[in-house]
């Protein structure tokens, strides 16, 4: 549970297409300070008389504790389905229904190690304010980051300008390499000596960043997504087979307990079934 | 002054706007949005004796004015859930009704045992009704024998004190020879209803997007077969009590289960929209009454009934 | 070439979107916005032998996604509906499946008499689920026995010639109990489902929104039900042909049904939404259908039913 | 059935707040050419994803056969519930998915009568057009508004211009006399020596103005108001009884042989029963 969490009315300050993906700003006032890389954002979708009844989860990808506005809040979202897609299609000046900051944060270590950032679509968007405060640590930054396309790819120039190095990957060589993130990640964690790998994308690309470090030997930590129907914990739908430090399996909550989770503490490759030897499985 | 208190089995409740199980988590998430001790009550998430992972992922799909959900009782187990959970709602000075839920007849009966002597329990709610089993044929709210045998079980072992409250599903030929049968099993009151056996299929995928395939129909889509069940329920016998719920999202639309019957009402996939919802349903419920002339909530219960005079 | 052409109980029709019984009036309304022969079929509304009033006013209320209506089967009864309505229909050239209603066992003997030797219909939808009856007791498709009953004497009057579609109620306790029953005694196939009881309460007059208290829920707020109940009794009688209907407003959302195992989709309140429903619906169902690479509908028939391979 | 009946995207061209209502002007094309007093359209409302599945119907209040935008088509909107309410927000230059005309016209005596019509609330809206149509066949117009209150007065100036005389009422009395607009109808009917009574508004008042037309022995067009779920004659909701002129009673769609029906047609009182004798009842 983020303690810092406040549901606010936050009207949207701009709403821009940026490639495939709309960078959104939201004025939230001082919530914004408490948010930390990793968090998320859960926004009611359709208005009062939708025929959506949940909210949407969204990482945070930046905030500002300044401006005229108090605090900003930033998002990248991509249209998708009905409630991303209403969401893009909202103009400044309206006010939507906010929850933030939300969830786990990705963890900072207090050495000044090797951290290499792995992001996945509009994955990317969390990992930004994470380099910046690794940067701020003292810490050496790379990014990886993958799409399908170019357009895909959500990589502004301020971002870059936070990381040592950058890698780009798409899988129809619109841009940068042409593959997967994970085709060039083990090369990269091995020339750089990373020491701590980030990761936020689809389930896949985690899945198999978690298995390359741990090869590799590297502590990975990963944002997951799993559909959510509250964002907030009392609905128990989100939630993926985590193994604790006693040695148990158990399905924790990813919006509570997550979304930044120890990669290698997840039960990977369990989608639609309960691991064997889960608390309370049969 | 309006009087906002309110009786279910025999319990009182200072007012009638509930969580629903499985809806609240464990109280204390929701206790950050607001003081969950302005709720009536507080149903917590229908415990089984033992611990329980629940159904594998994904565990719901959003669908048009509603949700399917299959969490199939994820839980800590009885002994845990009342160490920890129920110690510290206790604290908070929220009424608890308690969930149970059972896959045996012996189920039930261990668990009344459990909660028979527990301090600070107003009611137990009795899940007989959960759809997210793996076999059909174990809702006991399915079928008269099995929901009466679920109920006299909780009741023989539980004692005479703990006002039982049995949950039944609309997935029924007829609720009302259910309802019967388990109020004369001994049941003080009736929560109506349980989600609604329902699936969604990915258009993508070309499956079934639940993992359990199957899943519990909540939210506004269901609220005409909650009102509905109500009715005539209410109608059938109108002394007994009734906990609605079923896609209540404003004091109107708890305004409209009461009138049906309801004497409370449980607020459930409204909160997954809106954390505060409960006391924005509460704030409004309490307006509607005044605005119709109500002096208690418990005027409100059953007024569709009323005969039809000049209409 | 992509093949549209589908198959329910025997008879064979051009493409799988149908109107849905009652939502299409005579089928004159819709020529207005739409060449009817376009239609895979037209199914009319459920008629009676005798003229029929329906129900009083209000006879509807809007629900999230949804609405209840209450009509009460009004029509002209069975001799004027055949000598007007089906005679203007089959000028059309679009395929006709006439729809029967009966209050007892002898009235759906009685129309299937009527209609064995009349030229032109494809098939005969036997309604004997409509909850919009004075007695519920009436609903045929609640208990195994009436519904039995209902289709035989059907089957036995109306020869081997023309297909029987049953149409359920899911209001029961087990939709594949009753799907069981009727196709032992003689029905061809299945429409799944009619509406679900439901109610609506004004909270302004604190009455029943209908003047008949309760009424049939439609639209997508049902399409998860719907989904559910088609996909279950594809899986317990996969040989059986469904014509799939509730809350289906897409080619995504017909798509659905037929992947849980409908051979045909109704399609009924999406058409007071939009005249042209049935139309957009065809024309996106067939390029969902191309897009997932299907060369006919017939393949992507419970589809959603295939063994779990790599998920 | 309404054989001109067309469905169109209709641009919002213009949407402004008088009194309690809204006027709502749309684009809607060639069509407008086909409306005649008394009909209707039907609009969906709420957008996409929308919890709300009907129509709903409005009465036209006028229409242009020209203008920059080709016809425009002119409603008056009450915002009450969800719907009405979703598009009195509408702005200009939204597009609005719209059926008309749709139902029943006034009927037009062939004589240069005595007309009164009789507009509750909104129900005044299509009545403008009505006298602009008697008023070119040499008809003398009178007319009387009545509402609860003087926001509910629908009456523009260039509407009141088509009519000889026109009388208001209000329940409340903040403008014209108090009371309803039964109270001075007989009055009214017997000193301007009425031929035919036209009338909107609610069910109440149609009823108490067939009433007191019939006694007075005066025709009596009124176009009524059914809760509708097709608006196009498809779904049997929209019915009321109506003595056929073979002497049977019928429940009849008043969205296809209404909303303009003869008043001394209607079986009055009978809201939540079927009258005795009607066609089919038990
Ligand atoms: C922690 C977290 C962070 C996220 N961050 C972002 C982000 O930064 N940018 C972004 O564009 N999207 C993000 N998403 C995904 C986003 O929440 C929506 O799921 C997505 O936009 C699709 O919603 P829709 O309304 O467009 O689609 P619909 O198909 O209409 O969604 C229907 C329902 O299914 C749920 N759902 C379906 N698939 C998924 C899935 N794979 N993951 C989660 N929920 C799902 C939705 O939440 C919704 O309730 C995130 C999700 C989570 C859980
Ligand atoms: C022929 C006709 C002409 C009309 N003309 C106008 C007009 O010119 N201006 C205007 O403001 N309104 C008019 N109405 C009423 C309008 O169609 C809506 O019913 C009204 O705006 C309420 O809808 P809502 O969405 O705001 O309310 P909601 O309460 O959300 O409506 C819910 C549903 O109930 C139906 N409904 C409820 N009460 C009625 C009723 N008394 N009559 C009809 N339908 C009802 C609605 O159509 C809708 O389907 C007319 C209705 C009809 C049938
Ligand atoms: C995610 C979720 C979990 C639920 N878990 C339980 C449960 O454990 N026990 C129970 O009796 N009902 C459970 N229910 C049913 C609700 O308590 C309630 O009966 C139903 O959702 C209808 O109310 P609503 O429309 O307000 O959600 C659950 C519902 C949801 C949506
Ligand atoms: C206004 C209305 C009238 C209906 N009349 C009949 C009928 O006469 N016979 C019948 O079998 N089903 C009738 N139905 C049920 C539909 O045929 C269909 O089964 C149901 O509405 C679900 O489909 P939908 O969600 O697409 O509307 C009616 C439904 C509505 C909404
Ligand atoms: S989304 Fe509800 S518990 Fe996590
Ligand atoms: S509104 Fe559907 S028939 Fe009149």
């Amino acid at each position: 549970m983020n303690k810092f969490a406040q549901q606010v009315w936050a009207e949207i300050v701009s709403n821009k297409k940026v490639g495939a993906y709309h960078h959104m700003v939201f004025a939230v006032g001082e919530l914004a300070k408490h948010a930390k890389p990793g968090n998320f954002v859960a926004i009611s979708v359709g208005g009062g008389d939708s025929s959506m009844v949940l909210r949407r989860a969204f990482a945070i990808y930046r905030t500002f504790d300044r401006g005229v506005n108090g605090g900003l809040l930033e998002i990248v979202v991509a249209p998708h389905g009905s409630g991303s897609t209403w969401l893009t299609n909202q103009s400044p000046g309206f006010k939507v229904d906010l929850i933030a900051p939300l969830g786990t944060s990705f963890g900072i270590p207090t050495q000044p190690v090797r951290a290499l950032l792995v992001g996945g679509g509009y994955g990317s968007a969390p990992l930004f304010g994470l380099s910046e405060v690794l940067k701020n640590r003292g810490c050496r930054v790379d990014m990886i980051l993958g799409a399908s396309t170019a357009k895909k790819i959500y990589a502004p120039l301020d971002g870059k300008r936070t990381v040592s190095s950058m890698t780009i990957t798409t899988e129809d060589g619109t841009t940068g390499i042409t593959g997967k993130v994970t085709d060039v990640l083990a090369n990269i964690i091995e020339t750089n000596e990373i020491d701590i790998v980030y990761s936020c994308g689809p389930m896949g690309m985690l899945e198999a960043t978690s298995a390359i470090s741990s090869q590799l030997g590297v502590m990975h930590q990963c944002a997951v997504e799993e559909a959510m129907a509250c964002g907030i914990g009392v609905c128990m739908t989100c939630v993926l087979p985590i193994r604790g430090e006693d040695g148990q399996i158990r399905m924790v909550r990813s919006c509570i307990d997550g979304p930044v989770v120890d990669g290698a503490s997840v039960i990977w490759g369990s989608k639609r079934m309960i691991p064997e030897g889960t608390w309370g499985a049969k | 002054m309006f009087n906002f208190s309110t009786n279910v089995g025999g319990a009182e409740f200072s007012n009638p706007i509930f969580t629903a199980s499985g809806c609240a988590g464990s109280g204390k998430e929701l206790s950050q949005f607001f003081d969950i001790s302005r709720l009536g009550a507080i149903v917590t998430k229908s415990i089984m004796i033992k611990p329980r992972s629940g159904r594998a992922t994904p565990r719901m799909a959003e669908t048009p004015s509603g949700m399917l959900n299959s969490i199939g009782l994820q839980g800590p187990g009885i002994d845990q859930f009342l160490a920890i959970d129920v110690a510290w709602l206790r604290e908070q000075g929220v009424k608890i009704i308690v969930s149970i839920a059972g896959e045996s007849v012996e189920d039930y009966a261990v668990l009344a045992r459990k909660l028979r002597s527990v301090p600070g329990i107003s009611a137990l709610e009795v899940n007989i009704s959960c759809p997210n089993v793996e076999n059909r044929g174990q809702v006991f709210a399915c079928h008269p024998k099995t929901a009466r045998a679920a109920i006299e079980a909780v009741r023989r072992n539980v004692g005479g004190e703990l006002p039982i409250i049995a949950k039944l599903t609309p997935d029924v030929t007829s609720i009302v020879e259910i309802a019967e049968e388990v109020i004369a099993a001994g049941a003080d009151a009736l929560a109506l209803i349980n989600t609604v056996l329902g699936m969604v299929i990915d258009t993508n995928t070309m499956r079934p997007k639940l993992a359990g395939k199957t899943g519990g129909l909540s939210g506004p889509a269901i609220r005409p077969i909650a009102v509905r069940a109500i009715y005539q329920i209410h109608e059938a016998m109108p002394h007994v009590k009734i906990l609605g719920m079923g896609g209540v999202t404003s004091g109107r639309s708890a305004l409209e289960l009461i009138l049906a019957g309801a004497s409370a009402i449980s607020v459930g996939t409204a909160t997954f929209g809106d954390p505060t919802a409960a006391m924005k349903i509460k704030d409004e419920l309490e307006k509607e009454l005044i605005a119709h002339g109500f002096d208690s909530v418990r005027e409100a219960v059953g007024y569709a009934h009323r005969d039809e005079g000049n209409l």
